[in-house]
């Protein structure tokens, strides 16, 4: 149980400050990475919570979306190493518009933050109850029982996403 | 039965307007050979309704129903045919016939042609008159008065239609109707609402109880000023300009329908408090009109000064009271220069007729005893001597000053008389026997009527007023409309008393024998003549007009007082109305145009309505200025703002 | 099982789109053939000759299928499918008839586009009709996950199409921001869906509202949870404080694609306010709706109609390009039909939904001609209207009709639908918001007419500038503007039936 | 009697238009003569109308009632009584006449026909109409065509011109909106029938406007009032209707200011003084005081005027003026005066802007004086004497020369107008003489005076125009000798309604 | 840990990815970004999906978001990769032709 709070408490951390790296660094391929840490640390924060099923998928995502990015930007930039250059150089407005970015965006936290500590029905206090049933299994039974419905519709999505995904990335034909 | 020689009268000019309207140029001698015809139609029908008038039937009365809105609210077109105004009816008749004579007269020998419009004009008019003469009621009444202001705009208009001095002399005599017709109109209106009719009989009966005696002012107010008396009297220097147009419509116009409406309002005019005090104003605009005409030598220009003082002399006889004086003064009055001003216009001077006609128009007017103008003045002064109950001094200063006026036109006059008969030199030597005797006839009448006046019979005594029995007519033509209890100098009652005495004294005292000897002594050579007139000139010039200060603002004001005379040379001023016209109408109406003309251009459509599409177009234009095309800007931006609402619902609430 | 199968009947329509989108595709596979051409250096490059008729047939064909289906689906009484999470009620039938048959022009646009390349004609048209499935589902969801997964599916789709147009830098940009404003927007109704999950420990929105309106909230998480749903779906609807990516994105993205953005995007997300306003957070009365004590959100959406249609009709008044101009329209227009909701009647839902049908028909016509112009020209300055009217009648014609209704004058639909949502909001003595209705009124009128201008107009070109050659008469799009003109014309003289309709759905639903 | 004749002349030019639009040939030869002829027979039905009105009846007649929208209660409900009927067959022969000034037009007959007749449908319909929604509908329903005709068959500004009058208009349309749903919602039952809502029904009814309490019957008397009077138009309303008149093609221009401008008086009294009594006399000393307003401001306007055309718009808003003042004053006379004056203002504007347009086609301009002072035109009436004799009627009937035009009407009004407002009165007489200061002035600089270089190519007036100018005289001579049978029409209607306003004034 | 941490954590990763997305100009970072945003917003679904004692349609929820979230990572991909394509760059600001 402890090791469960320490480990959440690490990984909260690591995630913070790899987020905040993440978002303050100029370099695409060190975001990258620390975007990677940070999703694996959101994925083990999950773990704590019994959710292991979630937290392979969101780690999955993580893996998956910085395999996708550096591929990406190779195929963007024709070499690895170009296209982990800074980002264009910043302007002194420029420089103020992502401040004044990042402070709304710290504020909108803040308020979804104070509407959850906030809120009446939530005893935030507590910690939250550890389901004991593996969640795969309650997962796949709502999945393929009362919500298939949603079931169904992630499988629409993905048709569009590999018909869009593969439009958008096809070579133009010169021949027309 | 009764109202068949109205008709008749109306249908034939009706008809004469439609024929001349659709007659083209080919036809046109045709248009003016029925014109005459049926202007003799007319003028035969007039006689007969004035048969019936003075032979047995009284006065007729007939009325239709033009609106009946409510119970209440009924408006009539009515007619009356009286005395009064059927002895005009037949002068009106025949001066249109004579109009007419001389439109086909002028067509045969090609002198004259005449405009279509303005053949159709002349009909037009008469209609317009005869309406005013017959009328019962203000609504007839101003049918006519409105429609000879707006027909004699067109006659003058169309008389010679490419001219300016023609399309300037038009608006100019419009600008002369129009003024007084603000006061007319307000008269009328005061009537309907202070009497709460509009019928001439009512308004009479109600008006000698207790009333309100503006609206009464208000019409003579009107009346006067649109017969060119002071404040206007300069507009018959513009009338002169219209040359021959101007003949039937200044005297269809002016003289007969101010005398007419004293005819159809004697007793209110006579009822109303002070209204005697006006009569200092055609006083004034005798003397005026007297001493512009002194220098005169534009013959037209004569005429017009004549129909000034013509139309103050029936205008003082009315306010003082004495009906059968204006009534008559009115009659004479207009014959004689209707005469004098065709003469004077029609033919050109070398012509043995215009030498004839203008002798005995003048010699009519210079007011001989035997003529019908010489009678009318007799009565004018009677009236006025008489009249000492009702204004204690005031008369006499009235009298004063006509008898000045009277003896300086009587000079002017003989001096013209003399001029054309004994002075010109004539190259022509053939008798226009057509022209002659129809104008003979005419003059002949007039002179009848004046023999077997009332200065003759005053004379002679009553015997042989009864031994006449045409003079029962004019017993009733001057016989005011009834209810008229104030009438002063009215029937055979003067016979005898001291007013008859002095005013025979006056007449020949003033007109004939002071003013005949100096105009004929004056006048005894052309040089004298000339020297006389440029004598005169000098000394108009010297009283009131002063060297030209153009195009300065309120020079009517300042130009009488830098004269001689000081404010009284405002009436020989021969600028003052125009500079009067240009201060107090057009600079005004130029300035208030110019300043409406901005509101509207520039304030209203410019800056209000098109500034107001403007300025939104413009907030419009800097919203396009937020779509910068940034995506995060947009995403932020909302995010501020919809924060900003949801912050404001938060902690102030709904 | 019976049940189940029940299910599946109700959802026919659904159904069959998805077949259908199936069936374009593979129809497009099918029909593929290799060619090769030579070009001019004598390389050789193979390309496919592909049949877009007979994509677009099989397209059209099951969309009208599943118009048909759900013309079918229309009599029946409201029930829940899916475990409570697709409610299928008149209101939501009446959603997806407007979609389907939006969907319907919208392919039809597609396939006569120039500017989609005819080797991509059959993606189009398969996530046309992939986006309308997932609109037909947001009009029915009554359970947070379908809708939002509904919603994301509309936004997937639209960010392809959006950057749908090939080598097309302002195609790419619409894309790519579409793509970054929607992403944004998703995990933010993601947030607010979290949030109300923590109130009423339940996706189902009927549970949610009997949460809501059993125990007093605090009004602060309300809000909050309130406000970032309503993002989401002002994003989608272009409403006020995020309206401001619409008309990048309309102009942008090719023509039958910007009108799927303008129709078929907004009714759904109306559909999506309905529910949010109506179906969340407000309880039901009698013939009308109360909204939860305390929390004021009818102001709100008041405030947001009257700024919307405010700025959308002042930003319009200088716009030059035409898709861009009718982007800021339909900005001003959803802020009008949103000045319904607030109000809270049935009255009110009626006239929004009248009015959100009309605007649906009269702006895919709009579009359809504005797409046949701009395809014809090349340009899509609004100077290529000039003299529309003398080269093509009939389309000229229809466009200015299309214009004027839109503008909202009788005797035409769009004048209906304004009136009644004038109506409902004088008679709620909203007085101040039907003034400023009644300025924006005016305020529109001025564009479309800037627009009706340069059809009709007659003068000399200005110099250097060429007269439009006048373009092919086309018979499928000349039926097309017929139909579409037809419910314009008639339903502005005669529209009982239609409203009669309406106010039956609406006392038939449930919420 | 045919059934339904009402429905059957409102909606035959609209027929006719469908037919003109169907015809395909392209010449355009054909489709004035199936305008002209559509435009006669609604004449002629019009003229059936009115012979068998029975003017000894208050009631409304000929009525129609249809349910349209139900769910509304909105009906199609047309009928005629003393307020409307001289204006339907004044409308459809004043759309006759225009179909024949029309005749040489080159181009787009088509178009120009057809919307020409929808146009026509549209006015006749607004004053037919019983219902107000249905009257709000044809209403609108004018605006269209006349910004096309004008948009597209104007002249060199038609687009600002035409732009304004629409943005104008439907600003007031949108006050009119405004007010129709207040009341609508505010009647029980609710009900847009003119005949229903009528009879001071909103007396007391009472709304919050930001915490103020104000009257219904107020509040909406004046924003009715606001959408009627831009139309009127009132003057700091006015501002499009030179603008339009300048840039409408003539026959447009005639209808405009002949027959269109009348709708919005006549809706004032058929709505606002039916509806709301109380407001109405609470109102109606503005209404006359706007009425001198209008007649000094467009009087003074007109006096410096350089375009012909503008300066007779500028004559017709101080004209309507004259309606103003007789419908602010509730004396039968001035009230009577009110309704002839607006029948006969159509006739003789009518034939003025007809005569405008003969002149601007045969020079090409309209200007009275150049930008350089000289004369436009002068000595007309030596170059063309019979539109010489035209323009004198006309001139002279606008100044209310008896016998001809406005003399009854305006002489109505300030007699009825004088004993209630004196000073306003007066006004009104000083704005008959602005009216002869200025037409006589532009009289004057066009037709008299020397003949410049502009008028000596200018022929006279042919055949086919003395054709629809003749027609305009013998009314205009009608309407200034003895319009009584018109009069007599009309007055148990406008009686009822004055008892009404009056009773409401005790 | 308590439920706040947990929350807290949430709020503060979409606070950091929403402003850090507004921030970027790459089109690829701002995909990441929302991705971090997005992984917020699950793991605030996760824990009070666990609050509660029916946490299954919570989980389920997560799991979409999850599988929405690698969608996005992928289109968003595409999309910079067309940008690209058509106008050489994968800034979001440059080149923008769609405004005013």
């Amino acid at each position: 149980m402890t090791a469960n709070i320490v480990l959440g408490y690490f990984f909260a951390i690591v995630c913070v400050i790899s987020t905040i790296y993440a978002a303050v660094s100029r370099d695409l391929f060190r975001v990258t990475i620390a975007f990677f840490v940070e999703i694996t640390c959101v994925s083990g924060v999950l773990l704590t919570l019994n959710a292991d099923y979630i937290a392979l998928i969101v780690f999955t995502l993580g893996l998956m979306g910085t395999i996708l990015v550096i591929s990406f930007s190779s195929v963007i930039q024709g070499s690895l190493k170009d296209s982990f250059r800074a980002e264009a150089v910043d302007s002194g407005s420029r420089r103020v518009t992502r401040l004044f970015g990042m402070i709304l965006g710290l504020g909108l936290g803040a308020a979804i933050g104070w509407a959850f500590l906030t809120a009446p029905f939530l005893d935030v206090t507590k910690t939250p109850v550890i389901s004991q049933e593996v969640d795969v299994v309650v997962l796949g039974r709502m999945m393929l029982g009362e919500q298939l419905a949603v079931f169904e519709l992630l499988g629409v999505m993905i048709l569009v996403v590999v018909v869009g995904a593969g439009l958008l990335l096809r070579k133009p034909n010169n021949a027309n | 039965m009764e109202r068949l020689p109205l008709f008749i009268s109306l249908g034939s000019l009706l008809i004469w307007a439609l024929v001349a309207l659709f007659m083209n140029k080919n036809l046109r001698m045709a248009a003016r050979g029925i014109g005459l015809g049926l202007a003799l139609v007319q003028l035969g029908s007039a006689i007969w309704a004035a048969a019936r008038i003075f032979g047995d039937t009284p006065g007729v009365q007939y009325s239709v129903v033009w609106f009946a809105l409510t119970a209440k609210d009924v408006f009539e077109i009515k007619f009356v045919v009286d005395a009064a105004g059927v002895v005009f009816w037949v002068a009106l008749s025949l001066f249109t016939a004579v109009t007419a004579y001389f439109s086909l007269l002028g067509q045969i020998k090609g002198t004259r042609t005449q405009h279509r419009g303005e053949a159709v004009t002349v009909p037009l008019l008469t209609i317009g008159a005869l309406c005013a003469l017959t009328s019962a009621n203000f609504i007839s009444y101003y049918f006519g008065w409105a429609l000879i202001a707006s027909l004699g705009f067109l006659a003058i208009s169309f008389s010679a239609p490419n001219r300016d001095d023609r399309a300037s002399a038009s608006f100019r005599y419009l600008i002369l109707n129009i003024l007084p017709e603000v006061l007319f109109l307000a008269g009328i209106l005061g009537c309907y609402a202070v009497f709460e009719t509009l019928s001439f009989n009512e308004i009479n009966e109600k008006a000698l109880a207790d009333a309100p005696a503006w609206p009464i002012m208000c019409l003579v107010a009107g009346t006067m000023l649109r017969s060119l008396q002071i404040p206007l009297m300069q507009c018959a220097r513009y009338l002169a300009s219209a040359k021959s147009a101007a003949t039937p419509v200044f005297f269809l116009g002016n003289a007969i329908l101010s005398a007419t409406l004293f005819a159809k309002l004697f007793p209110a005019i006579c009822a109303t408090e002070d209204i005697q005090y006006f009569a200092i104003i055609p006083a004034l605009t005798a003397i005026a009109a007297a001493v512009m005409a002194l220098p005169e030598q534009e013959p037209a220009q004569l005429v017009g000064w004549l129909v000034s003082y013509v139309c103050a002399s029936v205008f003082l006889s009315g306010l003082v009271g004495s009906y059968d004086a204006a009534q008559a003064l009115a009659l004479t009055g207009s014959i004689g220069v209707f005469l004098l001003a065709s003469a004077l216009t029609e033919f050109s001077q070398e012509d043995r007729p215009q030498r004839w006609l203008a002798g005995v128009a003048l010699l009519m007017m210079t007011g001989l005893p035997i003529t019908g103008w010489g009678w009318a003045r007799y009565l004018e002064y009677a009236g006025l001597i008489h009249n000492e109950g009702q204004l204690p001094s005031f008369h006499w200063i009235l009298l004063g000053l006509k008898l000045l006026a009277d003896l300086l036109m009587g000079i002017v006059l003989w001096g013209v008389v003399r001029e054309r008969w004994m002075v010109r030199e004539t190259t022509s030597k053939k008798v226009k026997w057509e022209i002659i005797v129809p104008l003979t006839i005419l003059a002949l009448s007039c002179l009848s009527i004046a023999v077997g006046g009332r200065p003759f019979g005053g004379l002679v005594g009553r015997a042989t007023v009864d031994a006449f029995p045409g003079l029962v007519w004019f017993e009733k033509f001057l016989t005011p409309p009834g209810g008229a209890a104030k009438t002063l100098s009215s029937g055979m009652d003067l016979l005898g008393t001291d007013a008859d005495f002095f005013a025979r004294l006056l007449m020949v005292g003033v007109l004939v024998v002071p003013a005949m000897l100096a105009g004929l002594w004056i006048f005894r050579d052309r040089k004298s003549l000339e020297d006389f007139r440029a004598f005169c000139a000098r000394v108009v010039r010297r009283l009131g007009q002063v060297p030209d200060q153009d195009s300065k603002l309120w020079s009517w004001v300042m130009r009488p007082l830098n004269a001689t005379l000081g404010s009284a040379a405002a009436f020989f001023d021969s600028r003052i109305l125009d500079r009067l016209m240009a201060d107090i109408w057009v600079t005004p109406a130029r300035f208030v145009r110019k300043v409406f003309l901005v509101f509207e251009n520039k304030v209203l459509d410019q800056q209000l309505i098109d500034g107001l599409a403007e300025a939104v177009a413009s907030i419009g234009k800097s919203l396009r200025l937020v779509q910068n095309g940034q995506v995060q800007f947009y995403f932020a931006l909302g995010l501020i703002l919809m924060g900003a609402v949801v912050i404001k619902f938060v902690v102030v609430g709904g | 099982m019976l049940s189940e199968f029940r299910s599946l009947a109700i959802i026919s329509p659904e159904l069959m789109l998805f077949a259908t989108a199936i069936l374009t595709l593979l129809a497009d596979i099918s029909s593929r053939a290799k060619a090769t051409a030579r070009g001019r250096d004598g390389s050789e490059t193979s390309s496919y000759e592909t049949r877009p008729h007979l994509v677009a047939a099989v397209a059209l064909l099951g969309l009208a299928a599943a118009l048909i289906l759900s013309f079918r689906t229309f009599s029946m009484a409201p029930t829940e499918v899916f475990s409570r999470a697709l409610s299928i009620d008149p209101v939501s039938q009446f959603f997806k008839t407007l979609l389907i048959f939006a969907g319907i022009i919208t392919v039809l646009q597609g396939s006569m586009s120039r500017e989609i390349h005819r080797t991509e004609k059959a993606e189009l048209h398969a996530l046309l009709v992939l986006g309308t499935l997932g609109m037909c589902i947001m009009t029915s969801a009554v359970h947070f996950l379908l809708l939002f997964l509904a919603y994301e599916m509309v936004g997937i789709t639209g960010y392809v199409l959006a950057a749908f147009k090939r080598r097309s830098g302002l195609s790419s940009e619409a894309g790519v921001k579409l793509f970054v404003h929607g992403s944004l927007t998703t995990i933010l109704f993601a947030i607010g869906i979290v949030m109300l999950y923590g109130i009423g420990k339940s996706f189902n929105i009927l549970d949610i509202r009997g949460q809501l309106a059993g125990a007093a909230v605090h009004t602060g998480y309300l809000w909050v949870a309130f406000g970032l749903i309503f993002i989401a779906l002002a994003g989608r609807l272009a409403v006020f404080p995020f309206h401001f990516l619409a008309p990048d994105i309309i102009e942008g993205s090719p023509s039958p694609v910007s009108a799927y953005f303008c129709v078929s995007s907004t009714i759904a997300a109306m559909a999506f306010a309905l529910r949010l306003c109506i179906h969340i957070f407000s309880v039901k009365g009698d013939l009308k709706w109360v909204h939860l004590p305390g929390f004021e959100w009818p102001d709100l959406i008041t405030g947001v109609a009257a700024v919307t249609m405010t700025i959308g009709n002042l930003t319009a008044l200088y716009q030059t390009n035409l898709k861009r101009l009718i982007g800021y329209s339909c900005i001003a227009q959803i802020g009008y039909i949103l000045m319904g909701i607030p109000v809270l009647t049935h009255a009110g839902i009626a006239a929004v939904l009248f009015s959100l049908a009309t605007y649906g028909i009269v702006t895919l016509g709009t579009f359809f001609v504005i797409q046949m112009v701009t395809d014809h020209a090349g340009s899509e300055k609004i100077t290529i209207l000039r003299g529309l009217v003398w080269r093509n009648p009939y389309e000229g014609v229809a466009l200015c009709i299309f214009l004027l209704s839109l503008a909202g004058l009788p005797p035409l639909v769009g004048f209906v639908g304004r009136f009644y949502v004038l109506g409902v909001v004088v008679r709620e003595k909203l007085y101040w918001l039907s003034i400023v209705a009644a300025i924006n009124w005016v305020l529109g009128l001025t564009y479309y007419l800037s627009m009706i201008r340069q059809v009709f107009a007659s003068d000399r070109l200005a110099p250097g500038e060429r007269s439009q050659p006048v373009m092919a008469a086309n018979p499928v799009a000349q039926f097309t503007l017929a139909v579409l003109l037809l419910p314009t014309i008639v339903l502005g003289i005669y529209w009982d039936p239609l409203m009669n309709y309406i106010t039956r759905s609406l006392g038939a639903v449930v919420w | 009697m045919i059934p339904n004749i009402l429905s059957a002349i409102v909606f035959l030019p609209l027929l006719g238009a469908a037919l003109v639009l169907v015809i395909a040939r392209d010449d355009g030869r054909i489709h004035r003569y199936v305008a002209l002829m559509i435009s006669f027979v609604t004449f002629v039905l019009s003229c059936l109308l009115v012979a068998n009105f029975n003017h000894s009846t208050v009631g409304v007649q000929f009525a129609e009632n249809y349910e349209w929208i139900t769910s509304l209660k909105i009906s199609y409900s047309l009928g005629v009584d003393g307020l409307n009927i001289v204006f339907i067959p004044l409308t459809a022969l004043l759309f006759m006449l225009c179909v024949l000034a029309s005749w040489d037009r080159a181009a787009g007959l088509k178009g120009y026909f057809s919307l020409f007749l929808i146009l026509e449908t549209a006015v006749l319909g607004t004053f037919a109409a019983q219902d107000l929604f249905l009257l709000f509908a044809f209403w609108e329903a004018a605006l269209l065509p006349i910004y096309f005709m004008i948009g597209v068959w104007g002249n060199k500004n038609r687009e600002y011109a035409a732009t304004k009058f629409f943005l104008y208009q439907l600003a007031g349309s949108a006050l009119l909106l405004l007010g129709m749903l207040v009341i609508y919602y505010i009647a029980e039952p609710h009900s847009f029938s003119l005949i229903d809502l009528a009879g001071g029904k909103f007396t007391s009814a009472r709304i919050d406007i930001g915490g103020r309490s104000l009257g219904v019957e107020h509040l909406v008397f004046i924003l009715m009032l606001a959408g009627f009077a831009v139309r009127l138009p009132v003057v700091p309303l006015h501002s499009w209707f030179p603008h339009v008149q300048a840039e409408a093609p003539p026959a447009l221009a005639a209808v405009l200011a002949a027959i269109f401008i009348k709708t919005g008086a006549y809706a004032i009294v058929r709505v606002n003084y039916a509806l709301f009594p109380e407001a109405a006399n609470w109102f109606a000393p503005v209404i006359a005081i706007c009425g001198a307003v209008n007649i000094i401001y467009g009087g003074i306007c007109a006096l410096g005027q350089k375009d012909i055309r503008r300066l007779v718009a500028y004559s017709c808003v101080s004209h309507m003026g004259f309606v103003l003042l007789g419908l602010g004053i509730f004396s039968s006379t001035a009230f009577h005066g009110a309704f002839l004056q607006m029948g006969s203002h159509a006739v003789y504007t009518g034939l003025l802007f007809f005569l405008v347009g003969i002149l601007g086609a045969r020079s090409g301009h309209h200007d009275i004086l150049n930008a350089d002072g000289s004369v436009g035109f002068g000595g007309l009436v030596s170059k063309a004497p019979l539109l010489t004799g035209f323009f004198t009627v006309a001139v002279f009937s606008t100044l209310g020369v008896p016998g001809l035009g406005a003399f009854p009407s305006e002489s109505l009004v300030f007699l009825g107008a004088f004993p209630f407002h004196r000073f306003l009165t007066v006004i009104g007489l000083g704005g008959m003489f602005l009216t002869a200061g200025y037409l006589l002035w532009m009289y004057r600089r066009v037709f008299l005076g020397r003949v410049s270089e502009n008028s000596a190519q200018i022929t006279d007036v042919t055949l086919r125009e003395q054709l629809y100018l003749v027609p305009l005289v013998l009314l205009c001579v009608f309407a200034g000798t003895y319009p009584t049978p018109l009069i007599n029409l009309a007055s148990p209607t406008i009686n009822q309604v004055l008892s009404s306003l009056n009773k409401e004034a005790k | 840990m308590q439920i706040e941490i947990y929350l807290i954590l949430a709020a503060t990763l979409v606070g950091i990815g929403i402003g850090s997305a507004l921030s970027r100009r790459n089109i690829i970072s701002i995909v990441m970004s929302i991705t971090t945003a997005g992984s917020g917003a699950l793991l605030a679904m996760a824990t009070l999906g666990h609050d509660s004692e029916k946490q299954n349609d919570g989980l389920l929820f997560a799991l979409v978001l999850g599988a929405i979230l690698l969608i996005l990572m992928v289109l968003g991909c595409a999309l910079a990769y067309r940008r690209f394509m058509s106008t050489g760059t994968t800034n979001i600001g440059d080149r923008n032709e769609l405004r005013h």
